[in-house]
């Protein structure tokens, strides 16, 4: 039975300085709330693995919370570059970033062996220059036929977070629409964490096969409503696209953002995020 | 810059994307990607293509947006779509077991043979420029049965050498793909705000065949990074129809009024 | 865009002597009515593929149209024996019948692996005679840690057949309830039919994460209504556990079997199916 | 047959069904298979476990169901689950992954060392007797952190050497389990309606550690292919409680009125 609890004891609790942690959200449902939780509790060389950084890890290395990025699209979806990554790689501002890269595909199956405990994931991989730069691209050959597969290492996170729509009261949690990796990086994680829009006493009428996460494989449960913003929740709110285009500005600048991060995140706290709540008809 | 007769006048851009639009068919099935691939698979659906089935690697299958997506997982792809699979098995299941027909991508360099980078300009451990990397174009380059390149024309995309190799084309040139046991045929076009390439039936290496209108041969070579070639019968590609023009430009003001959503308070 | 035909027609095209053929749906909508085309059009020398070959291949088997069997549970569920999988395997009658036995977890991890368009599938298989009498059961050695899996060959059929609910006026298809492995099998296949319950406009209201085959992995579609009949569809009519009993004493018997198959096969057609018919409130 | 006294009367299975409820707990999660074990499981939920999660091989998590299945798919199962999943998703992230705690096992032959055989009686290549085969045990037995075994005590199945080894238990004993990378501690209870058994810490043997009321050592020597050992305690299984025995008639009274079903015409 997981835990109810304020996002502030959860990530207290379950997130710690060294870790590997995965927040999860495919362009949808990102645990942005938890994101400045961790920030504004000052957690230190993370090791930070996501799909998409997005703006969530933007924030997360402009901050200092992160010695390492594992990822396979670092950019602002349809407006252009994460300019605190770029800041990080280029001139290891705030501090240096170590980054493992992966193309979605390899990361994504990688998620999937986590998910099943398996320690690799065998996958048709290409020609080209990651496996150059990425020891983790090493290879399989296939007893049946000899073809070369590619192979890269099961993700297996310390912790991961996830946003999603609701919980029932026994801690059970529904994703719905967009489901990216969120059910993958839970199941492959040690541990999670997961926000919910809230919790509500059954999943009555909801279809068969839904993405739920049984509540034994959940660890803590916050209600965070809004939580995603300015990423979307499915039923919920939309994706506030005008932040996205305003956080290119707000990012290019180290000043622009520290004063950002110091107004939005450290002089806030996840009960912010309720002025983006909204359940559409 | 708009071009062509008064009534019928369309920038570069929107030549691209009705170019692009015409290469794909109703029975294609699409892997799209943001921005002018897009704008281009909707436009072809809105238009030729009622029937086409775009797919976005948030898993959306057959999404039929009434606005352009400003990320691939909006949800309006998810609201729209046949159905929506999780990330581990659209790339399993849907791309990577060769299903997809077509794919459309772009790139920050390419070189002759139509290999691109997405990663990095300068050197990987100490990058010039950091660029968002490999997504899901090196499967896609290797997956869908045809790939359709489209981006600006310019001396420092189109180069000589390029600075990381993300996604694989025609490798080497000539049969490289086959020797290495790729099964499908790689790209087949490359549309510029220039012209059409495609690649020589023996060498691979991409050729004019097809100048935009009012376009001239050195205007391509000046903006190209190696000794580009060109057909035989270098063709003008047609201009976009009224039609085309119409829908393309009603689905980017719908997408624009769309985006502007609250403003962040 | 699938072709939408009779029953007949469509296993006329698709199933010819001498295919790999799997059937399958887990207990739930077995694709009975499409088995009994195959009996009536008198295939031989099938390799028939299912999870659990159930009544559906007992009746296959026993009616000399399958020269092996791939399979990893060959009981009537709830019931017993499936007598003439084990008259064949036992007594070879009516002909020789090859086994290919698997694990449910391998042969579920070998579809997946023919969805995927792998050539094989890895899994921590577990010691045990399976491996000795099964020659594809062979090993991959993890580049990362070294521990030796088990690999399995991709399961790729010629031809996939499932009873699914509905369909729509495009050919798309859903599957609702226990889904076992049917998505895969028909992505894992070069071709497949789909019989249904019945054809709708849209599948409107329906779950964002619904298991969906879109129309291009279908060949063709039947409507067959109750033709998943005695196992069931969910939704529209309950499992009849009442004809699996009997089937224990029709099937333990030669001509008792015989006088089944001649009268409720051979001089019947997919439209007595429409007996078993019924959409649940 | 009935035991017990007049007004707490149970028959052999009813004592075997009850004896394996009561190895699970509320915290359990449990890949529930057909007939006893699924008895058994829903009788632990319907009494002393209402918090148990129950997993059928269909994929149907967190069943609940009111009647007892006759089959792992029926309807019922996946009506009152939380949700259900595709069967590769259920062997690949839930089974083999080690998330579930406990798992029953059932079997033509059992050996020493809890090893089952579900496959063939004789030779695998003509076989006297073909058995259903391995469904979903082998993974099962090495991935459920616990495995409970429930079959009717015989010689024939009780066997000193297995026809097919289809289940690993504990091997050759000792630590054979562990030498093999296993990392889950394998068959903890064989329950039969004479007796429980249970592994001997460190030989692994099947040692009986329980005497159902009113059997004797004697009944379960002649009943056991091999020269089964005692334990220096051998204790009287609990008999079934009232309430017990309550809940688990009525559920077998409401299944077996569910089941009759219309008769097939």
């Amino acid at each position: 039975m997981p835990h109810f609890c304020s996002l502030q004891a959860a990530v207290a609790d379950a997130v710690h300085d060294g870790n590997i942690v995965a927040m999860e959200g495919f362009t949808h449902l990102i645990p942005f709330a938890a994101g400045h939780e961790v920030i504004r509790q000052g957690r230190r060389d993370l090791t930070l693995v996501r799909m998409t950084p997005d703006l969530i890890y933007d924030q997360l290395i402009g901050a200092g919370c992160a010695a390492k990025l594992v990822f396979s699209w670092g950019g602002n979806p349809g407006v252009g570059s994460l300019h605190r990554l770029r800041d990080a790689v280029e001139h290891a501002w705030p501090g240096p970033l170590a980054l493992e890269e992966y193309s979605h595909a390899a990361l994504a199956t990688a998620y999937d062996a986590g998910a099943a405990r398996l320690p690799f994931a065998a996958f048709r991989g290409c020609p080209g220059d990651l496996a150059r730069v990425n020891g983790n691209y090493r290879s399989v050959t296939c007893p049946f036929t000899g073809e070369h597969l590619t192979a890269v290492p099961a993700m297996r996170p310390d912790v991961t977070i996830i946003h999603a729509q609701r919980a029932d009261r026994d801690g059970n949690v529904m994703v719905d629409g967009i489901i990216g990796v969120q059910k993958e990086a839970v199941l492959a994680a040690s541990r999670s964490i997961v926000t919910v829009e809230e919790v509500v006493d059954a999943f009555d009428g909801g279809p068969a096969n839904a993405c739920i996460l049984p509540h034994w494989t959940v660890a803590a449960i916050a209600v965070v409503p809004g939580g995603a913003f300015p990423s979307y929740a499915y039923g919920y709110y939309q994706r506030n696209n005008a932040f996205y285009l305003a956080w290119d500005d707000i990012a290019r600048d180290r000043e622009t953002f520290r004063a950002w991060i110091d107004e939005h995140v450290i002089r806030s706290g996840p009960e912010a995020f309720a002025a983006h709540a909204a359940r559409l008809a | 810059m708009l071009r062509g007769s008064l009534d019928m006048a369309y920038t570069p851009d929107e030549l691209m994307t009705v170019a692009a639009a015409r290469c794909v068919g109703n029975d294609d099935v699409c892997f799209v990607g943001i921005g002018l691939p897009s704008a281009a698979c909707n436009l072809a659906r809105l238009t030729h293509a009622p029937g086409i089935t775009l797919i976005y690697e948030s898993g959306t299958i057959g999404a039929r947006p009434s606005v352009l997506p400003l990320s691939i997982g909006d949800g309006e792809l998810c609201a729209t779509a046949l159905t929506t699979v999780s990330v581990p098995e659209f790339f399993r299941y849907w791309l990577q077991s060769g299903r997809i027909t077509v794919g459309f991508l772009g790139a920050a360099q390419i070189d002759r043979f139509a290999n691109i980078n997405t990663t990095v300009i300068g050197s990987y451990a100490s990058p010039a420029v950091r660029l968002p990397g490999a997504g899901g174009a090196p499967e896609m380059a290797a997956a869908c049965q045809r790939i359709f390149i489209v981006m600006p024309h310019s001396k420092r995309a189109f180069v000589e050498q390029l600075d990381f190799l993300t996604s694989f084309g025609h490798g080497e040139g000539g049969n490289h793909r086959a020797r290495l046991g790729i099964s499908t045929s790689g790209p087949a076009k490359v549309i510029t705000d220039l012209c059409v390439m495609e690649p020589h039936p023996v060498t691979r290496e991409l050729t004019v065949t097809s100048l935009h209108p009012g376009t001239t041969q050195e205007q391509v070579e000046e903006s190209t990074g190696w000794r580009i070639g060109f057909a035989e019968d270098v063709a003008e590609t047609p201009a976009p129809s009224a039609r085309e023009l119409e829908v393309l430009r009603r689905v980017r003001l719908e997408t624009e009024h769309a985006h502007k959503g609250k403003e962040f308070a």
